[in-house]
């Protein structure tokens, strides 16, 4: 049952994201790729990782996406893009894609990662999560704030650059 | 002052007159030009104390000055005076206020920058020549090419970037294959011998298989080949010797020139004894091409400043073949050659730029019976062009003289043990003998003498700068035609020691080291 | 093919797939979302990896780069915003100024 | 005096410098009397040496300085005199020194007068360097001096594109020689290991010769006396020399110089004496030059080129005594030319003076009452070298003809026959020259004739002395004098019951050339048009000289030009060696180009390249793990 | 873990946090826009100081083990960094109103430090995103270039991608090695499967793509050139060193397989030949250095084939010769307008306007060309003389032709300065003192470089 799941997610995000390559409409692209997201977070759930399941769905799902709808329906400007969705590059770029694909599945096909089997411990409970972060991983806490800030201020900075530019 | 600390005075004293030139303001053009003459006239004043004080019957290094550089790497500043350099550098000296007097008059742009050019090549010149560590050789040696490229690309004729961009190209090529010949020997030499040193003495130590310094040799050689030039390698010559500044055209043939040879004589030959025996078949066969090839081709130009470049590749030639046979005689020839080279070449360009500055053209058609108008002009034009020929009594006999003696008695012996080639090549470079009286009559015909003509006329003869620095070309002329002993006496145990160098080693004996691990691209 | 297989694969795909979106795709936007693509199945990877090796440090990473992703949109959309209103379109093609 | 010979030498390079440096300053009376004194108290000085050698019965040997000490080989710069060179440097600078007294007179009035005396000291001191060196380098050195100064005088009317070209080609046609003797000089070092010629003789007298051969250094050798003496094949430049002033002409290409080349082969006999190939090819070229300067002269009509190819073809003569190894005879010849050549060119040189300029001896004729003196010593000097007996000419051609025919070191009886043939050839063109310029009718115009006149006392003074020393200079046999150093060659005994009738030959040979001449000459003139007109081709090959000129012109001169332009230049250095370089330049110019338009500014395709280099990077890698 | 090991080993980024947080506090309560220039200045200064002070006295410390720590190497590299960034922050004076460049510039270099004191792909990670991050918007801030959206979205686009390569990279990194450590890269370097070379051929391709090594390269001519000046030569210099210090602490002591020497030699190889020949035919000066620093690091990689005890001191002595001399050049560029600025037409006849930066630019032009006596010929040297020592001669060879394809278009630079004639109208810019303090913080050092450039190796 489980795995049945597990391999209708992965379809379906796999196909989430195909559909990205091919659907006309920004919108619809996005929300192929909302799909293809929560495919992924459910593929989560069902591997146990229920933190990054959810985190999956919030940020992305819920932040990520939403800012992009926004920006999609902000700037819903008629061009030739809409009308000729591809680049000159189509066919060398889906040639690569297969080829990239295609070299990546055949050659990890046979590679067994070191870190298998393991399996699901208790790691990726909310609770013990938090705690390793907050204990052992608040560096990363701050550098993530710094982050935040640094993009918050290049957003501004950008958005002002549009105000003051143009000329 | 110490004895020892007097090279590097010499050695630094242009460093310290382009200082000095930074603090005059820009517009004293005159203040300039005194500033530099007096540096120039300085240095070449020390110069001659050390050169007096130079013991010929001392091996060696003399006034030697070693000092870490680069400690870490076992560089050294490490200079020295020795039979090799000796003469090379009081000939450096020795141009060097005329080069700068030359410029009085013909450089009226840019004067601060021009000098401190000067200067800046003078330094890089003298630092090759007495530079006794090889990366400290190699900075001064690719150093020279911003300089030059300078006072061509600024100061020069038409087609100077054409012409300055050619000479760095070339040249450059030639240093980026040495600049990887220098780090493998140096590595060679620490996987041997487990020291990391650039020293001259310690790298002739360096034994390596053959076919390594088969290699080796080649790239030390093109870039040197392409300095001094041999034939075919030898075609930016021309071009930047018309385009370059009188200035720029006698320190090229009168000491950068001879880097090359000097390159040969230091490194080339001696660090790569039995390359060297592979080599020197190709070596001398492209001497004497040198020879009888630039002859030939100053025999057809038209253009008075190509006729003297063609000719200096001729006369470089016969360096090649002196130090090639490895006969004492031709290589105490080659020695003298370099220095009789450097005067009678850089004289002639000297000439030629003061006569340009006079009618603003170098066509050989333009020109006739100068002897007539400008008498003065035309004795030291005659005198200079005899020392070209080679005529006996002047400096250009001594060395092309003992040259051709010297390889004819290398390849005599050869020749009685059947080996005829060396003898036909020696006997071919004495043609050269009347190739060089073709084209350098041929110049002195067409311009002092038959129908006095010139594109702007009435000339004025020389002045009284002009004549005093060719009188000083012309004595130190003589002086090495008639009494060159005393000259030979300070390079005579450097040449041996060189020739012992190159010869003593008898093939095979060396040890072989691990060829090189890595994969080529 | 196993599940560790299967995803790693999977993740491998989308992350193909989204750098030939940023090939193939013209508008600017979808060019955005497939970059963000890529990002999701570098993360399923990641979150395969480590649950395997039930690594906690893998499950940072993976928070760090739904941050790292959110502050690249959200500076990615403003420039975009920027170009689009300067030239009325959100053809990449039309944005070769720059170029030699 | 210690360095008498080093005074000797010295001496002319005091006048060069003094007369070069400040002659134009210090005015024509200082630069006469440096220009002659100097000549003349190196001649005293000279004597006082000689006396000393003859005195002492040794060589006198001076080290001046040392040239350059390479290893164990020092180069000194030292003087040898013994009987060869006493002869040779009384010669140089006796005629010299009366040449410098004529040339006071001759260029008076040239505005180059202290250039032409400087020149004039220039020339003595190489040529004494030449005659006095110890060694072949030193006689090298003043080898190429004389030539250098042969050179500057030559073209001394440099204004003149004609003369100066004149001098370039004596210059150049003289290194080809000198390329030849450099050779020679190598081959000696590098065999004997000296440069020394009394060592070099000595090498080959001792008891042991040398392992090399004589021949050889014999032949190279004799390309550098080729050269410098005007012997085929080099013959070309000595005509032309002519360019110069007369007394130049005298004394350079008649008196001195020219003979260097004797001096040489005579010098280094002890060479020779071992290299009968090489003393079979002297004599030959020699008699052949003799032989065919002789008959180009017989057509010459310019007074002074008909001296010159006289010049050549007794040089020629000294060249067959030296190759029969009568080195003594040739040195014997040698000096009586010295005497009769120049009185010959310094007559020329008062005629041309006389007729203003004019050298065509078509527009002479009837000089010899105009001005007398020049006239007497000119048919002294004739006679002389025709062979009369009793003057100079007659005794030293007369042995070299006799040593032709019956040395044992050589002599051949066509070498014989041919040079007697040369000698009624010689007989005829002097006596011819003779009659055209002073006798018969006067043939230049009237302007010309009305100024025609006798020259100045310095000049017919130095006139008489040289005819006088002509008339009897053969008295004082040479070959004797240098008997003990240069022994004449044996003679084969069976022949020596015809010497006197080869002597009888000789004199009646001079005198059918005499006869000849006048018989053809004296008249209206018709006689020779007529033989003319029927020997046309014959006339026109002598008058061009046997087209040598054009031949080298076309074999040498034109394709070294052609070569070194069109293969050299054009293809060489143009398109070979800078066509690749511009075209490597050329392939980076366009590789720029090329891999510049990839960055089309296209994100998709900067996106393509990271999805291929992803591909690529990670194809490999797994390939070649 | 004590407070005061926390404060010293990060006093740098600590001073930096300060800054970025002073300036933030300047912005919102400045009535008008400022500058705030000489907060940014004391910063950076005060932080290169710091890390200089550290690095002599050999300071050593793990404030987070495993992902965290500092080390002398880490902090000269973080002084050269901080000390490479005074002079681009000094040219900045005057062109940006308000605070957010000197954020932006200032989160950057924040990032770069992090970099080298990686001790995990996270804090690489971080470090990598909040360097580039910032630089984005700072492209973009170039006054009066709409072309530089552009710039900023291609260099976006592309970083995103090197980003999820990275991602990607780390992960397999992991999958292979079981270790999110840096550590694990020297690991899957030396192993074999295939996971590992994919992971190191991901990983190694972030690098390529930061440091611009074709054909990873093609955001850089276009980010270059659209970025103002000063952003220019901040992301010419800091960035590529700091991606390559990072790098070199990432290789740490593992020697380069042999296997991989065609992989870490070829792509740098042909960055070198398409760099140098394509910079032949540039009109832009910074596009011109964009291409010069494409084959720049092509030879900063060739530094990997050398042994591994002599990859760092090849790497900072580069990072640091190389970076003065671009910067050099940078700050001496005439001023005016910055979309012509940059023209090389502009530099022609600049020795005649301005001798001083006319022959600075030279020296700079020079030394990049790898020409002695100037600092970047030894810092060649030592690259190659590595290669050469681990025994590539051959590659070593190749690099040293591929280097010297790029003479040609810095001569052209002296060439047009001092061999052509310029329109004499432009003369008379006035020398901004901002600039000129600019030059002297790159000279002075540049000087001492050249003259003894052991003074700074027998450091290392």
């Amino acid at each position: 049952m489980q795995q049945a799941l597990l391999w209708f997610f992965v379809l379906a995000s796999l196909a989430g994201g195909l559909l990205m390559l091919v659907l006309r409409h920004p919108m619809r692209v996005a929300l192929a790729l909302i799909s293809t997201m929560v495919s992924l977070a459910a593929i989560y759930a069902i591997l146990g990782v229920h933190v990054i399941a959810v985190f999956q769905v919030l940020i992305y799902v819920g932040a990520v996406m939403v800012f992009m709808v926004y920006a999609i329906m902000l700037l819903d400007v008629r061009d030739p893009s809409f009308t000729h969705r591809y680049s000159g590059y189509l066919l060398p770029g889906l040639a690569g894609a297969v080829v990239l694909v295609v070299a990546f599945v055949r050659g990890l096909a046979g590679s067994t990662p070191a870190v298998m089997g393991a399996g699901v411990g208790t790691t990726f409970d909310v609770q013990p999560f938090s705690v390793a972060f907050l204990n052992d991983y608040w560096l990363y806490f701050e550098l993530t704030s710094v982050l935040l800030l640094a993009a918050v201020v290049a957003a501004i900075a950008i958005l002002k650059a549009r105000r003051r530019g143009n000329g | 002052m110490s004895e020892a600390a007097m090279l590097n005075w010499v050695l630094f004293l242009p460093v310290a007159g382009m200082a000095a030139l930074l603090l005059v303001p820009r517009l004293r053009a005159d203040l300039v030009r005194g500033l530099s003459l007096a540096v120039m006239v300085l240095q070449f004043l020390l110069t001659v104390v050390l050169y007096l004080e130079f013991d010929a019957d001392l091996g060696g290094l003399q006034f030697e000055t070693r000092l870490p550089w680069i400690a870490d790497w076992g560089v050294y500043y490490h200079v020295g005076l020795d039979g090799l350099n000796i003469l090379l550098v009081l000939l450096t000296a020795f141009l060097g206020p005329l080069v700068v007097a030359g410029a009085f008059s013909a450089i009226q742009k840019d004067v601060k920058l021009f000098y401190s050019m000067v200067f800046f090549i003078q330094f890089a010149m003298l630092g090759t020549f007495v530079a006794q560590d090889l990366f400290l050789f190699y900075v001064f040696w690719e150093t020279m090419l911003i300089p030059m490229f300078l006072i061509i690309g600024i100061w020069g004729g038409e087609r100077r970037i054409y012409a300055t961009l050619k000479f760095v190209l070339y040249t450059a090529f030639g240093s980026i294959l040495m600049l990887a010949a220098v780090i493998y020997l140096v590595w060679s030499l620490k996987s041997q011998t487990g020291i990391t040193s650039f020293a001259f003495a310690d790298l002739y130590g360096t034994r390596l298989p053959l076919d390594a310094q088969v290699l080796l040799f080649g790239a030390f050689a093109l870039s040197f080949a392409i300095k001094v030039p041999v034939v075919p390698l030898h075609t930016w010559l021309p071009d930047a010797h018309v385009e370059a500044p009188t200035a720029g055209s006698v320190i090229l043939a009168g000491v950068l020139l001879k880097m090359g040879t000097y390159g040969f004589i230091k490194l080339g030959f001696p660090l790569f004894p039995e390359a060297t025996a592979v080599y020197t078949p190709v070596i001398m066969v492209l001497a004497v091409i040198s020879i009888i090839y630039g002859a030939c081709l100053a025999l057809v130009q038209d253009d008075i400043k190509k006729i003297i470049a063609y000719s200096s590749i001729s006369h470089l030639g016969y360096v090649m073949l002196g130090l090639a046979s490895l006969d004492l005689l031709g290589i105490q020839g080659a020695i003298i050659q370099m220095v009789s080279h450097g005067l009678t070449a850089g004289g002639l360009f000297l000439m030629v730029g003061m006569i340009y500055e006079r009618c603003h053209s170098r066509d050989l058609a333009a020109y006739g019976g100068l002897a007539k108008l400008l008498p003065v002009y035309s004795v030291f034009f005659m005198v200079l062009t005899l020392a070209a020929v080679g005529l006996p009594t002047t400096s250009g006999f001594t060395g092309e003289f003992l040259v051709l003696m010297g390889a004819f008695n290398a390849a005599w012996p050869q020749y009685e043990a059947g080996v005829t080639w060396p003898l036909v090549l020696a006997c071919l470079a004495v043609l050269g003998v009347v190739l060089g009286a073709l084209y350098m009559l041929r110049l002195a015909q067409h311009f002092l003498f038959g129908e006095s003509k010139a594109p702007h006329q009435p000339l004025a003869d020389l002045n009284l700068r002009e004549k005093a620095i060719l009188a000083l070309i012309v004595v130190a002329v003589f002086w090495l035609g008639l009494f060159p002993d005393s000259f030979m006496r300070k390079t005579e145990l450097g040449a041996l020691e060189y020739q012992q160098q190159v010869m003593s080693r008898p093939a095979g004996s060396w040890v072989s080291v691990e060829p090189a691990g890595g994969s080529a691209p | 093919m196993d599940n560790t297989q299967l995803l790693l694969a999977l993740s491998t795909a989308l992350f193909a797939i989204g750098l030939a979106g940023v090939v193939i795709r013209r508008n600017l936007l979808v060019m955005l979302m497939c970059m963000e693509l890529m990002l999701n199945g570098v993360v399923l990877s990641l979150v395969t990896l480590s649950q395997q090796a039930a690594s906690t440090t893998g499950a940072v990473l993976v928070f760090l780069v739904f941050v790292v992703a959110a502050a690249e949109i959200a500076i990615a959309v403003p420039i975009v915003l920027l170009l689009a209103r300067r030239k009325r379109t959100l053809d990449m093609d039309a944005f070769t100024d720059l170029k030699g | 005096m210690t360095q008498l010979l080093t005074l000797i030498v010295v001496l002319p390079l005091l006048g060069f410098l003094l007369n070069g440096l400040l002659g134009q300053r210090l005015g024509r009376g200082f630069v006469s009397a440096v220009g002659c004194g100097l000549p003349v108290l190196a001649f005293l000085t000279a004597i006082m040496a000689v006396r000393a050698v003859l005195a002492a019965d040794a060589p006198l040997v001076e080290t001046a300085f040392r040239w350059a000490l390479v290893g164990d080989f020092a180069f000194d710069v030292s003087f040898y005199l013994d009987r060869l060179s006493a002869v040779m440097v009384l010669i140089v600078t006796g005629v010299g020194s009366l040449i410098h007294v004529y040339s006071t007179g001759y260029m008076k009035d040239d505005p180059g007068y202290a250039r032409y005396f400087a020149y004039l000291n220039l020339f003595l001191f190489f040529m004494l360097l030449l005659v006095l060196g110890r060694s072949l380098l030193v006689l090298f050195v003043g080898w190429e001096g004389v030539g250098l100064a042969s050179y500057l005088l030559i073209g001394f009317w440099f204004a003149d594109p004609v003369k100066a070209a004149a001098g370039k080609k004596a210059f150049i046609t003289n290194r080809v020689g000198d390329a030849g003797f450099l050779l020679g000089m190598f081959v000696i070092y590098s065999t004997l290991g000296t440069l020394e010629m009394d060592r070099i003789n000595a090498a080959f007298m001792g008891p042991e010769l040398p392992a090399v051969s004589a021949s050889l250094i014999g032949l190279l050798l004799f390309i550098g006396a080729t050269g410098k003496s005007a012997q085929i094949p080099l013959h070309v430049w000595l005509p032309d020399a002519m360019a110069g002033p007369t007394p130049v002409s005298a004394l350079i290409h008649a008196a001195t110089m020219v003979t260097a080349g004797v001096y040489l082969v005579a010098r280094l006999s002890g060479v020779y004496l071992h290299a009968p190939e090489a003393s079979a090819v002297v004599a030959a070229i020699g008699v052949l030059t003799a032989f065919f300067a002789a008959t180009i002269a017989v057509v010459q009509t310019d007074i002074k080129k008909v001296l010159a190819y006289s010049t050549i073809s007794q040089l020629g003569f000294m060249f067959l005594a030296l190759g029969v190894g009568a080195y003594g005879v040739a040195v014997f010849h040698l000096y009586t030319h010295a005497f009769f050549k120049a009185c010959l060119f310094l007559g020329a040189g008062s005629v041309i003076h006389a007729m203003g300029g004019e050298q065509d001896i078509r527009r002479m004729g009837g000089l010899a009452k105009k001005i007398p003196w020049t006239f007497g010593t000119f048919a002294i000097a004739t006679a002389a070298i025709a062979g009369l007996p009793p003057l100079a000419g007659f005794f030293s051609k007369d042995e070299i003809l006799w040593f032709a025919f019956a040395s044992e070191a050589g002599g051949q009886t066509w070498l014989w026959a041919l040079a007697s043939l040369t000698a009624l050839l010689t007989a005829f063109y002097m006596f011819r020259l003779l009659w055209l310029t002073f006798f018969g009718k006067p043939r230049m115009d009237e302007h010309t004739a009305a100024h025609v006149h006798e020259s100045p006392l310095s000049m017919t003074g130095v006139l008489v002395a040289l005819a006088v020393l002509s008339a009897v200079g053969g008295f004082f046999s040479i070959p004797h004098f240098l008997e003990e150093q240069l022994p004449l060659p044996a003679v084969d005994e069976r022949l020596h019951h015809l010497e006197h009738t080869l002597v009888i030959i000789a004199v009646a040979i001079g005198l059918a050339g005499l006869a000849g001449a006048a018989w053809l000459y004296s008249g209206d003139g018709s006689r020779p048009a007529r033989i003319g007109a029927r020997l046309a081709p014959l006339h026109r090959l002598l008058s061009g000289k046997y087209y040598v000129d054009e031949l080298y012109e076309a074999v040498i001169g034109r394709p070294l030009t052609w070569v070194s332009d069109r293969i050299f230049l054009r293809i060489g250095d143009r398109a070979v060696i800078d066509g690749t370089l511009h075209g490597l330049t050329g392939l980076a110019r366009q590789a720029a180009g090329v891999l510049g338009r990839v960055q089309t500014g296209n994100l998709h395709l900067y996106a393509w390249l990271v999805l291929a280099g992803i591909f690529a990077l990670l194809l490999w890698s797994w390939r070649h793990v | 873990m004590n407070a005061s090991t926390l404060l010293t080993a990060m006093l740098p980024e600590h001073l930096l946090l300060l800054g970025i947080l002073l300036l933030i506090v300047l912005e919102i309560g400045a009535r008008k826009p400022r500058e705030f220039l000489w907060v940014t200045l004391v910063t950076v200064f005060a932080a290169a100081f710091a890390a200089a002070r550290l690095y002599v006295s050999d300071y050593a410390a793990a404030p987070f083990p495993g992902q965290f720590s500092v080390d002398p190497a880490a902090l000269l590299g973080k002084a050269t960094l901080l000390g490479l960034t005074l002079p681009a922050v000094l040219i900045a004076g005057g062109e940006f109103r308000g605070p957010r460049f000197s954020i932006l510039l200032l989160s950057s270099v924040y990032g770069a430090c992090l970099m080298l004191s990686s001790d995990s792909f996270l804090t690489l990670f971080l470090g990598i995103e909040l360097m580039s991050l910032p630089v984005y918007a700072l492209v973009l801030l170039a006054m009066g270039r709409p072309e530089s959206a552009e710039g900023a979205l291609k260099y976006l686009i592309l970083g995103g991608a090197g980003t999820a390569s990275l991602l990607l990279g780390i992960s397999f990194t992991f999958g292979s090695t079981g270790s999110f450590g840096l550590a694990a890269f020297g690991a899957a370097l030396a192993g074999g499967d295939t996971m590992a070379r994919a992971a190191v051929v991901l990983v190694l391709l972030a690098f390529y793509l930061k440091a611009a090594v074709v054909p990873f390269h093609a955001w850089a001519p276009d980010a270059y050139e659209s970025a103002s000046v000063p952003v220019t030569a901040y992301m010419a210099t800091v960035i590529k060193s700091a991606v390559l210090l990072a790098a070199v602490r990432m290789f740490a002591g593992t020697e380069v397989p042999a296997s991989m020497v065609v992989l870490l030699a070829g792509l740098p190889l042909l960055s070198m030949v398409w760099g140098n020949l394509t910079a032949m035919r540039q009109e832009s000066f910074r596009r011109m250095i964009a291409y010069s620093s494409i084959a720049h690091a092509g030879y900063l990689f060739f530094a990997f084939l050398g042994p591994a005890q002599g990859r760092y001191e090849a790497v900072i002595f580069y990072v640091i010769a190389y970076g003065l001399m671009n910067l050099l050049a940078f700050v001496c560029l005439p001023t005016g307008e910055d979309a012509t600025r940059d023209r090389l037409d502009n530099l022609k006849g600049l020795f005649g306007r301005n001798p001083y930066a006319a022959v600075l630019i030279a020296a700079a032009m020079l030394s990049l060309a790898g020409i002695p006596p100037f600092p970047g010929f030894v810092a060649k040297f030592l690259i190659f003389r590595n290669v050469i020592d681990a025994g590539y001669t051959g590659w070593a060879v190749a690099g040293l032709i591929g280097s010297y394809l790029g003479i040609y278009f810095y001569l052209r630079v002296i060439q047009y300065m001092f061999m052509s004639a310029g329109e004499e109208a432009a003369a008379a810019t006035p020398s901004r003192a901002w600039a000129f303090a600019a030059s002297l913080c790159c000279l002075l050092p540049v000087i001492l470089l050249t003259i003894f450039p052991g003074w700074l190796l027998d450091r290392l």
